[in-house]
């Protein structure tokens, strides 16, 4: 192990950790987000297509804004008509991959790949790149990275400290008590699924923009799914979203890194999946769902 | 034009699931359209498909087209040589080329054409320009899916590393199991990566679309990536392009272009004229030019062009025979000269 | 200060509030009662703004007011402490009682002049309170507390009080109600509604009657009797004086020895509803206790005997019944039935053996609400011989069954193909109560088995229990209402600490004598245990 | 009266999804500037007009109505099984071990022993999230997935590198190489198709055509399934643990073995989804074996509202659609993605439909009262 591994477990678990954020920010308001897969991939087309025409700040605008819009709806089919949120998530995804398909064949004429896009300028950290065995981890570092890990702290302090996140997560908890309360559950879960969207679409946006440098058809390759094992694994918190996620990318930089002639590579291809499911077993006893995740709120029969 | 009832002759390509815009295996046959289009204006009518999912979807879509009496079919890919051997058999009008695969029991009158490359040969002209063009002594090879197809390539390459010096040291990675890994460039990248982390500082992909991640890495760290298929040089981003030192030509384009040529002709032709289109089995090599070397980034390769091209004539001569899996492998290493 | 004029509010085939007029005065306490149905929880839910009436106005002081929304109530100083407590456990209390109502500074919550503002409001009424505590580690009393400190900080004049007293003990009714006259004094209003008439005349200075959603009248509590206030309720004579039969104790046929439940921490058996993409559901947040729930607990309950257990809401009641039939596992001990040891068998197995169970939460453990009447009338028996047929379940003998306990226990329905949930709460009570003794079960286990049922159900209940007594059958009752223990039981135990920590026989026991040992206060853990006679008495007693 | 209720919405939600997703279909087309008549009257001429398009169709919906009816069971049970992804890959893989592995058999015995196979493999990949959902508390959406990815690498592993068809006639000189696929069933493992049937009542089919007795076993299947959830008491435990697991196990109901029971039936008849296209079409395992069947029995069953007659139409509404797409791609300037739209969105329109109209419903309920 060394931090040119630990740069890659990095890059692997951005997009991870991000679908887990974006699915926490839906699921402590109550609404389960299995549509984030498909918010991913539409992110990344948009934000390939933003950073190919405008630039990279424009991709990520394009991206959020993109994940955001499929957000929407999965808000108004499980918010307002009390669509099975699953269900929802599942037609979403088929939808956003036949939408990209489409609209790849329209923009760039081709169905499965954009053309190259314009990726944000690498960062160096300061200080920090000047240690030598660090280096690899500290330089030409993604800024959506940077911002990723942002994200993990603003979440938890939004979430935990402000007016916002009280009622967000109270909705998550118990709508009914909410409501009696005068917190405006529907928007507080409109709220939250939106975000989830952006940050959906932020994610598939880093995957095209930043990690490649081009859309791919099928890039996203269950990510969305992973995130929100990472967000369970993580307790629905941003901080344990982030281990689960650095976990993840962790195991993926090992299958790129394992060789064995012994243990043919299709096994190394499983590791990242096993994983995952191996770490689920061993600890999710103790995750806490919220309380009303997953269940339409309606007012008294009204 | 003597005959004004006769209908345009009608061509198609049925392309691989993905399609086209993976810059390499699908689009280069796409070129080959392009041309005949170009070629042929409004004088024909074309049509490519892609199949929306294995199986029987391929069947459908050959016969929906050969049903539409087209005159010609391009099946792209091995995975139709079921549909094709079926179809071909109900329509004998129509002719079929199928790249990649092969049916057995074919002649010159089968409406069928096999067109076959020796990719391994290909192959191994890029691995002796690797193996010149590399200064640590390690280069590096990544496939997409590992199975037969993929690994010609990857023993045509290494032969040809070994051919220039066998203490080079060549990775070998695959990057998934399913059709996907050939249009996961991260995957691509991230191998590329640690690659060149060990010391490559050449790579050779055949990948399709996961390519791109290929050059990605290589260009972020200045070292050179061979492409396949079609010359990805040219469509790759001018920031990558000093990187992308060659690439293996598999002309799927030509091979596509010679055969909806011969049966345009021999349908626009007077009636009695001989035809030009022949079933049976079509290798593409390097004697042909049906493989080989990309020649755009002159520059990378000018040092080496001479040994390349001694090799090339070697085979082409037949005086080396290209190994294609690990058999012909190892054997081909046991017969090397050690080198000190 | 509040009147309602001709309020109408309906139901998809109900009409829960018809054309209901009624005035509420500045600074009384207004009871409301009614049976279950009677449109209580409507109207108040009306006046809240969780439901729009269809027809009628409201006018507070004089003015009318629309109000849309709880945001609009809470405005203009209405307060609603709900039946079923809306709090979030995983929450602090501070973060409860804030809520909706935050003070904030650029969006980022002032924890500590809130925490200030409650401290003061909990000091001005006498509730002693940690604003930092997590809300599911506290006891039901305080949990009301904290509900009653939300509608206080909100500033309400006016507070609505829906079945307050339904789940507290004695000592903490006392309490609450000190605590309602202390805010009648300082000027607010309050609006009570309960089942329990006793406590009606004790604190309302007004009763309104609901019946089918009308009104049926208003009187100043002085001028009515619990008598009269039931007749009006019901529309004829309810019986509260209960006939006993004298007891004739048997053969011990339920005996529990030593027996410990861990209790939550180390069990949650239920696997999710799998609503949430996410791992159990348990409700793992409530705290560990390192005291386990059910702590070497021991009786034994005599055939043709009803043995009640009295004491405060989660002093290990739930889990000593979960453990009985195995919902939870009993980590020691013995569970006997019928003189076989059923400790930890299958659920299926133990039921087999001759014993009901009637839940304390219907609606968790006794019912799968959108399933159908009849489907639910045979859950538990749905395997028995008699409904299946050629492996198919035989549904005109389930009708024909369904039917039968139907007319038997007078189940009010409109639709045998109806699911569950379509029924009124007591009607659902009796769907459960009749399922579980139509097996003619040689042990009854009812926990809660008339809580929220009007007096008319409770009633009805009541008797079934008396019957299977009678009958030979042993009962084990558990109830949070003291009186209904006192009048069904032949002997009380009290629970207290997942332990019996004394035992009266039936004409002993006294609310004065149980309280005490209810809240602990009396019992040091290690005192003697005053252990009753297993012969208890015929006679009667009031409920 | 809830009976006759339920049934006008059954009917009626449907007609309304579909209609409104032609009408998306329509605004999407008419923005590429195609012409959405042209393309609709090619779309249903096409695949309803010929008969082996029917005979297509009904070849396409035959895995569907398996992996829809799959799903039907765990959602019944409150489970959302998106395994049978990779179930039914892994248990056409088993089948096609049976197929190849076994030789003469007469075909009455040999076709039940590689159906059992198929079922056999499917259960096998659904027990560990089945296990680790009782067990451990893994949502078993999560594990599936997981196993979904598994499934595709060691099928891979299988198929490459142990059972490959060593014995496949290739080219000279390097000229092809070999495809990666199982050796071939044998014959008496291959699936009768419905010539013969068609044939007794006059209709000949085309010998492209691939429809075959699975089709019916499919239908059958649905029958029982209906059976088991709604009038045995295996059915009935399921429902109840469902929809309140504390009140099941109450009762007596052991919710875990009903669970377990529930998705490996489920799992079994995931493992049958894939025998049709490998029993007649392909007669081996392929690198090439058809995805989706899966994720597209979710749709399915979504369409048909859970319920085993409604899998069957949603099936055929499908192998309709991706009939209709071969028809729309090949003649017409529209491409197939526009029918993929079109799916999602009548899943989507089809839930919210059915809300709207139990939201009429209801209003109109309250309207009686009032009256
Ligand atoms: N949301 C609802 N949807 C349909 N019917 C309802 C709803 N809420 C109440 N009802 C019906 O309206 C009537 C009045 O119910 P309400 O809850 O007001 O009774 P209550 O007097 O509070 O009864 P209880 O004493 O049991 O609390 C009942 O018949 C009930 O079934
Ligand atoms: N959506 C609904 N549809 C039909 N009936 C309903 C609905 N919501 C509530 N009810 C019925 O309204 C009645 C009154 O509801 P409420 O919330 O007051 O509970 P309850 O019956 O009083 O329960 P409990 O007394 O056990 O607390 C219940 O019996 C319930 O069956
Ligand atoms: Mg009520
Ligand atoms: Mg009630």
């Amino acid at each position: 192990m060394d931090a040119e591994m630990l740069a890659s477990a990095l890059r692997m678990s951005t997009p991870v950790l991000l679908a887990a954020l974006a699915g926490l920010w839906s699921e402590r308001s109550g609404v389960v987000n299995i549509g984030l897969e498909g918010m991913m991939i539409i992110g990344s087309f948009w934000g390939a297509y933003g950073s190919y025409a405008y630039g990279p700040f424009w991709g990520l605008l394009f991206g959020m804004v993109a994940g955001l819009l499929l957000a929407a709806i999965h808000a108004v089919a499980t918010v307002k008509y009390k669509v099975d949120h699953v269900v929802s998530g599942v037609a979403l995804n088929i939808l956003a991959l036949g939408l990209t398909r489409f609209l790849c064949i329209k923009i760039f004429n081709q169905a499965t790949a954009s053309e190259h896009t314009r990726a944000f300028a690498t960062l160096n950290i300061p200080l920090l790149d000047h240690i030598g065995f660090l280096k690899p981890l500290v330089t030409k570092v993604s800024p959506v990275i940077i911002l990723a890990l942002v994200l993990v702290p603003l979440s938890s302090l939004v979430l935990n400290r402000t007016v916002f996140g009280l009622r967000l997560r109270s909705v998550g908890e118990n709508p009914l008590a909410a409501d009696t309360l005068g917190v405006n559950v529907f928007l507080m879960k409109y709220a939250g699924v939106l975000i989830s969207g952006a940050l959906a679409g932020l994610a598939g946006m880093f995957l095209s923009v930043e990690h490649t440098g081009m859309y791919v058809e099928g890039m996203t390759q269950g990510k969305g799914y992973i995130g929100l094992a990472a967000m369970i694994f993580g307790n629905w918190n941003p901080a344990g979203a982030l281990g689960a996620s650095l976990l993840f990318g962790f195991a993926e930089a090992i299958s790129i890194r394992a060789v064995s002639s012994v243990i043919p590579y299709q096994f190394i291809k499983m590791i990242p999946y096993a994983l995952t499911l191996a770490v689920l077993a061993g600890v999710v006893r103790r995750a806490v769902t919220p309380a009303a995740d997953g269940v339409a709120y309606e007012r008294g029969g009204e | 034009a003597g005959l004004g009832a006769k209908k345009k002759p009608k061509v198609g390509i049925v392309f691989d699931v993905g399609g086209r815009g993976d810059k390499s295996f699908n689009d280069s046959a796409y070129a080959g359209l392009e041309k005949i289009m170009k070629e042929y204006g409004d004088k024909i009518e074309t049509k490519f498909l892609e199949p929306s999912g294995g199986g029987e979807n391929r069947e459908q879509l050959l016969r929906q087209l050969a049903e539409l009496k087209y005159d010609g079919v391009v099946a792209v890919g091995f995975l139709f040589t079921d549909a094709v051997t079926k179809v071909a058999k109900d329509f004998p009008n129509t002719k079929f080329a199928l790249i990649d695969g092969f049916i057995d029991k074919l002649n010159d009158k089968s409406n069928i054409l096999c067109q076959g490359f020796t990719e391994h040969e290909g192959s191994f002209l890029v691995g002796v320009a690797a193996a010149k063009a590399t200064k640590s002594k390690k280069v590096g090879f990544v496939g997409g899916m590992k199975f037969a197809l993929i690994e010609k390539f990857e023993y045509g390459f290494r032969a040809g590393v070994a051919a220039v010096d066998p203490n080079i040291k060549v990775f070998v990675d695959y990057i998934g199991t399913t059709g996907d890994a050939f249009k996961d460039p991260i995957k691509g990248k991230e191998l590329a990566q640690k690659q060149i982390k060990d010391g490559a500082d050449v790579i050779y992909h055949a990948s399709g679309a996961s390519g791109t991640g290929v050059f990605e890495a290589a260009a972020a760290a200045k070292v050179m990536a061979i492409g396949v298929d079609s010359d990805q040089y040219l469509s790759a981003p001018a920031a990558q392009q000093p990187y992308i030192m060659t690439s293996m030509l598999k002309r799927v384009d030509v091979a596509t272009y010679d055969f909806l040529k011969t049966v345009i002709d021999d349908a626009l032709a007077p009636k009695g004229t001989a035809p030009k289109y022949k079933g049976g089995y079509k290798t593409y090599g390097i004697k042909d030019n049906g493989v080989g070397y990309a020649e755009s980034n002159a520059n990378a390769i000018k040092d080496y062009k001479a040994t390349m091209d001694d090799f090339k004539s070697k085979i082409a001569k037949g005086e080396i025979a290209v190994p294609l899996d690990k058999a012909t492998f190892d054997a081909y290493i046991a017969k090397l000269p050690k080198k000190p | 200060m509040i009147s309602i004029k001709g309020v109408t509010k309906r139901f998809p085939g109900v009409l829960a509030n018809d054309h209901i007029s009624l005035e509420v005065r500045e600074g009384e306490i207004h009871a409301i009662v009614g049976e279950n149905g009677a449109g209580k929880s409507t109207l108040m839910k009306i006046l809240y703004g969780l439901y729009q009436p269809d027809e009628g106005s409201i006018e507070l002081r004089g003015h009318p007011v629309r109000i849309d929304g709880p945001a609009r109530a809470v405005a203009l100083g209405i307060g609603m402490v709900h039946q079923h407590f809306m709090l979030i456990p995983r929450f602090t209390v501070l973060e409860n009682i804030i809520l909706g109502h935050e003070t904030a500074r650029f969006g980022v919550i002032d924890r500590r002049a809130s925490e200030q503002r409650v401290k003061e409001l909990a000091g001005q009424y006498g509730f002693a309170i940690d604003p930092k505590a997590m809300v599911a580690t506290l006891s039901v009393g305080q949990q009301q507390r904290v509900e009653i400190l939300k509608v206080l900080y909100r500033g309400a004049d006016l507070l609505i009080l829906d079945e307050p007293t339904a789940v507290l003990a004695p000592q903490e009714v006392t309490e609450l109600f000190a605590n309602l006259r202390l805010l009648a004094a300082g000027g607010k209003t309050i609006i009570f509604i309960g089942h329990k008439l006793d406590e009606v005349m004790e604190i309302a200075d007004r009763v309104t009657v609901l019946r089918r959603g009308q009104v049926v009248g208003t009187m100043a509590a002085g001028e009515t009797s619990r008598e009269g206030l039931a007749e009006m309720m019901v529309g004829r004579p309810v019986l509260f004086r209960i006939q006993k039969n004298p007891c004739h104790p048997g053969a011990p046929l339920l005996s529990l020895d030593d027996v410990t439940v861990a209790g939550v921490g180390g069990t949650a058996r239920g696997h999710g509803r799998g609503h949430g993409v996410g791992g159990s559901q348990g409700p793992a947040w409530r705290t560990r206790i390192a005291r386990a729930a059910v702590d070497g607990l021991s009786l034994q309950v005599n055939g043709g005997e009803i043995y009640g257990i009295a004491g405060v809401e989660g002093n290990g009641q739930t889990e000593l019944v979960e453990g009985i039939f195995n919902l939870q596992p009993v980590t020691s001990g013995r569970v006997m039935v019928l003189g076989k040891d059923v400790t930890n068998r299958p659920t299926a197995q133990i039921r087999a053996g001759g014993i009901a169970y009637i839940p304390e939460d219907r609606h968790r453990r006794g019912l799968v609400l959108p399933m159908s009447i009849w489907e639910n009338l045979i859950l538990g028996s749905h395997r028995r011989r008699e409904f299946v047929r050629r492996a198919l379940l035989d549904r005109d003998r389930i009708l024909g069954h369904a039917t039968k306990l139907r007319e038997q226990y007078d189940i009010r329905l409109a639709d045998m193909d109806a699911p569950v949930l379509a029924l009124s709460g007591g009607n659902q009570q009796k769907v459960i109560v009749a399922r579980e003794l139509a097996q003619s079960p040689q042990v009854v286990i009812a926990s809660q088995p008339t809580r929220g049922l009007d007096v008319g159900a409770a009633e009805f209940v009541r008797q079934r229990l008396l019957e299977m007594r009678d009958a030979g059958r042993a009962v084990l009752l558990i109830s949070a209402d003291l009186e209904e223990v006192l009048s069904l039981s032949d002997r009380v135990g009290v629970m207290f600490r997942g332990k019996i920590v004394a035992e009266f026989p039936a004409e002993e026991a006294t609310p004065q004598l149980l309280g005490p040992y209810m809240l602990g206060g009396a019992a040091p853990a290690e005192m003697e245990i005053p252990l009753a006679d297993a012969r208890g008495e015929g006679g009667e007693a009031r409920v | 009266m809830f009976r006759k209720r339920r049934l006008g919405l059954q009917v009626t939600a449907p007609l309304m999804a579909v209609g409104f997703s032609v009408l998306v279909g329509s605004v999407i087309m008419l923005a590429i500037g195609a012409n959405p008549l042209q393309a609709y009257a090619v779309l249903f001429g096409f695949s309803l007009g010929r008969i082996d398009s029917i005979a297509s169709i009904l070849f396409k919906a035959t895995p569907l109505i398996f992996s829809g009816l799959a799903m039907v069971v765990s959602f019944r049970m409150g489970l959302f099984n998106i395994g049978v992804e990779g179930q039914y890959m892994v248990g056409a893989f088993a089948a096609a071990l049976a197929g190849f592995g076994l030789k003469g058999l007469p075909a009455i015995i040999h076709i039940p022993i590689v159906m059992a196979a198929g079922m056999a493999g499917a259960m096998l990949w659904a027990a560990l999230p089945i296990y680790l959902k009782i067990k451990r508390g893994v949502h078993e959406v999560i594990s599936t997935i997981m196993m979904n990815y598994i499934a595709y690498s060691f099928l891979h592993w299988l198929l490459a590198d142990v059972f490959l068809d060593r014995t496949q006639v290739l080219g000279q000189g390097g000229f092809g190489s070999p495809r990666v696929r199982t050796p071939e069933l044998a014959a008496s493992a291959r699936m009768p198709t419905l010539h013969k049937l068609f044939a007794a009542v006059g209709i000949q089919l085309p010998h492209y055509i691939y429809v075959s007795y699975l089709l019916f076993i499919g239908i059958a299947l649905a029958v029982v399934v209906h059976y088991i959830i709604w009038k045995t008491p295996f059915g009935y435990e399921l429902r109840a643990v469902a929809q309140n697991g504390p009140a099941a196990a109450a009762a007596g109901i052991n919710s875990e073995r009903v669970m377990v029971k529930a998705f490996l039936l489920s799992a079994a008849i995931a493992g049958l989804a894939g025998l049709s296209d490998l029993m007649t079409f392909f007669g081996y395992y392929d690198i090439d074996f058809p995805r989706s069947y899966g994720f597209n029995g979710i749709a399915v069953a979504l369409l048909g509202r859970n319920s085993a007659a409604g899998v069957i139409v949603g099936a055929l509404l499908f192998g309709m659609l991706a009939r209709g797409a071969e028809g729309v791609q090949v003649m017409t300037g529209v491409p197939a993605e526009v029918i993929t739209i079109l799916q999602s969105v009548m899943i989507l329109s089809i839930v919210v439909a059915y809300e709207i109209i139990t939201r009429y419903v209801r209003t109109q309920r309250k309207k009686e009262v009032g009256a």
